[in-house]
């Protein structure tokens, strides 16, 4: 097992670009990556691409080899694989990389995420979304995505001391984030009556709780560590990759509002860093809804059950507090196209540990972690990155 | 739409028929085949639930997908059988009755209407025991 | 990099089932793989799963975590990940779980394949699978799976002697194969006027020359080879692992005939093995049509290109020939649940390399070859095994 | 079905408006916007096609997907433009007219209807160039 490190990034805008497809999105994640890393097509040894659902959202599998010749590397017949986890699809992704790096298998390798989600109407999505959690014992009865991570919500607040204003903080918050990303699909601030007043999806959670159906791609090139100085000046180091499962149905979990998954992933990616959460200087969690970001900041150990929505509140987990969350705006603000999420994320951290952050900087950020969750906690993610 | 897909969880879906672990005593529903805890050693054999049950967790949801539209608001649940498993099931009541650990008792009827297919599912919702 | 074993190996019947859900299928053949390996679940350290199009054939994403969890290992929270590259799903699968070995990041690792077809109508399972070629560009235009296979036999046929008989016969080859394979979805031998007489689908291609639509499940059990012992007295070694890519649209290869990602998967494989094509003693090809066949035995080496023809009307790949191809009856007869084919190929060969074939043993086989493509040629999985 | 998918790609499919590569003379069709020789050194600029070309190989699509059902049996080929590309396309000609080298000429067609939407989908084909 070899060190590994992120030698280059690129991420498309995120929004609804109807003017491009599928293969246009990642065409130019990609380009940018390889522009960024000083890397020519022919050195790529392999290539992992994060996809959720291009089957139904433009009929059309298969995508990892259709990736590689978009990117004009057929002549050169490497190896491209797509990673499926629904939207934990960009984070396995990353992970699958980071091993084929680290195992010596492969040199440089394009880890990737894309989804184009635009190109069906907002039933078909939610229809094609919800196959992420139980078709059969789920989605058969008209259990919607939101509305599963509204059952979190209900049983969270039931239990726990989370008001309603704590949870739209979490969103008031992302979107800050988001205003000062220039790839975010949402620029502008918002505040709590914004939330308030958004219309309910499933009670309690409202729209502004959601996040977006979002086109987009992302890319990053990993290299060996002892590599890594050959292209940048700038390498990240992946101190830790962890991945870890749990049961498909939300009513099958041990606990409906915390994730173990979550929980033993961030362990293990702790274990392997030899870190704690103290360590930690920023994360990108996966806030599909703003419960999702409260449940993510416990489940990773950074504190106690019931204790996110008051430090949100607090400010602990803004830009300038202690441990800031989701500064690129997360998948609330800077979009969620689902299977490149993960590798925004990874993005994100980069940038921030590179100081190339601008508006979002976090002040002398050395350790920043990933966090991407596959339905409703079935698959989690968990990466380290340092410098 | 598949109708095989359907047709097979019939049994299961129209008169909860679980399965249950003589090994160990856990029972399933959705039924499983393999008993997570004896794996191998489980014995697994059919269980007829009653329905009755608690509510876990609820919603109402109020956006939905395409087949599941014109029912909404409906009231989503997580519903925890007396026998031990949960699942999840919409609740015949309005969105002001349903409160955490309300008892519930099942109640047949139809799950949705497939638009291209024309054809109706069918299955299991719950309803308060003490309306 | 560590040497990786197969230390068990588990298949359904394939065929129609209609009796059987996905998760079935895979539980059904994840437990006779743990049986074979005498392995306990909660040794196992992760999971991968070839699936093809759960998203379109059963509104099912997500079916890594899926299968973990029906498999009983959502509490030991494995690390459990799908992979797709359409019918190539299952070589990759395996692929990424031998990386994961290897590697060291893993001990004991499933990999599985399963594809469930028949909850769908033809139609519908049609254009399901053109999904595994150019969307936009092949199937926009009418271009099915079959009538893209039968423009290379169109086009192989006019530059090299095959005559239509000689096509016939690796149909005729299969189905006698499967009738000695107590798995296959065909048990019954055919001659070749039953393919000439069979109706077209795509000209020169006729039913007979397709393989079926099928439900299936396979999975195998991979340990370090300096562990293998442990579990089995007939661990399988796995000499080499390869993976290429090229054009998603077959109108872009460099030549129709010949599918230069098998050209170069075969290549890496036998470099890695440190082998040449006359050390094998017998492969599993990809033989989805009849002229895949014919052109995955030139491309993989074993002949010139326009010999395979011939070479099949010979004998030379039968049982009892020189280099028998697909025992298993190939994906012609024994079935093609298209991501557990490439599962089902190892399964195969496996079997024959223990000695365990049955009537369709082939006598002191020590090496073995499989070859699992996607779409047209766009991905291609080669594996040596030995023994 | 998607709409947005089919808008986009009208340009290329009504005018075979394609792509080359200035750096290094190669036409690409369907459109390509990194060129495979020259990668990011290559300048792509749009390229409309005369759709003048032969064929490569061919078939006879006798069992087709749900869309294109009652159009069997239809010719589909692969046809190389003279500029070089080559792409898939049906032919607008008998089975037994068919042959490979045979010049083309693109005509504009209905490619296929999609019959939940209704919605008709254009695009080229291709006939003998000398009927
Ligand atoms: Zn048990
Ligand atoms: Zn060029």
């Amino acid at each position: 097992m070899r060190d590994v490190a992120v030698i280059g990034i690129g991420c498309t805008p995120f929004g609804e670009k109807w003017g491009s497809s599928f293969r246009d999105l990642f065409v130019q994640a990609g380009t940018m990556a390889l522009e960024d890393a000083g890397v020519a097509g022919e050195e790529i040894g392999a290539m992992y691409v994060g996809n959720m659902s291009a089957g139904r959202f433009i009929e059309q599998e298969h995508v990892g080899a259709l990736i590689a010749d978009y990117a004009g590397l057929a002549s050169d017949h490497i190896a491209s694989t797509r990673v499926e986890a629904a939207c934990a699809s960009g984070g396995l992704s990353f992970r699958q990389a980071f091993i084929a790096v680290a195992s010596g298998i492969e040199d440089i390798v394009v880890a990737a995420g894309v989804e184009k989600m635009t190109d069906v109407g907002t039933g078909a999505s939610v229809d094609a979304l919800a196959g992420a959690a139980d078709r059969e014992w789920e989605g058969f009865v008209g259990a919607t995505f939101p509305g599963l991570y509204a059952m979190i919500a209900t049983d969270y607040m039931n239990r726990y001391p989370l008001t309603r204003e704590q949870l739209a903080e979490v969103a008031v918050k992302n979107h800050y984030n988001g205003a000062r990303n220039p790839i975010a699909q949402f620029s502008q601030e918002i505040t709590i009556e914004t939330v308030l007043s958004s219309s309910l999806v499933a009670d309690p959670l409202r729209l502004f709780d959601c996040s977006p159906i979002t086109d987009g791609a992302a890319a990053v090139v990993l290299a060996p560590l002892e590599r890594a100085r050959e292209y940048t000046d700038t390498p990240v180091r992946v101190l830790a990759s962890a991945q870890a499962s749990d049961t498909i149905a939300l009513h099958d979990r041990r606990d409906i509002s915390t994730l173990d998954a979550t929980v033993a992933a961030g362990k293990r990616a702790f274990a392997m860093a030899g870190l704690s959460p103290g360590d930690i200087d920023l994360v990108e969690v996966h806030d599909c809804f703003t419960i999702a970001e409260i449940c993510a900041i416990e489940d990773l150990g950074f504190c106690r059950k019931g204790e996110a929505g008051r430090l949100t509140a607090e400010g602990v987990t803004a830009l300038g507090g202690d441990l800031p969350v989701n500064t690129s705006g997360g998948l609330k603000a800077c979009g969620h196209p689902v299977g490149a999420t993960g590798i925004k994320q990874v993005c994100e951290v980069v940038q921030q540990l590179r100081g190339e952050a601008g508006r979002r900087q976090v002040d002398g950020a050395r350790i920043g972690m990933t966090h991407n969750v596959g339905g409703t906690g079935a698959t989690v993610a968990v990466h380290i990155l340092g410098v | 739409m598949s109708v095989a897909r359907f047709w097979r969880k019939i049994p299961q879906r129209y008169n909860l028929t679980g399965t249950r672990c003589a090994t160990c005593g856990r029972y399933f529903f959705p039924p499983r085949y393999l008993c997570p805890d004896c794996r191998r050693a489980g014995k697994i054999g059919e269980h007829r639930f009653s329905g009755m049950g608690k509510v876990v967790t609820y919603t109402v949801i109020r956006t939905a997908s395409e087949q599941f539209e014109q029912m909404t608001p409906y009231v989503l649940a997580i519903v925890e059988l007396d026998e031990g498993p949960r699942l999840t099931a919409q609740l015949v009541c309005s969105p002001d009755e349903v409160r955490i650990g309300m008892r519930v008792r099942p109640v047949f009827r139809r799950i949705s209407a497939d638009g291209e297919s024309g054809v109706i599912h069918y299955g299991t919702k719950f309803a308060p025991e003490n309306p």
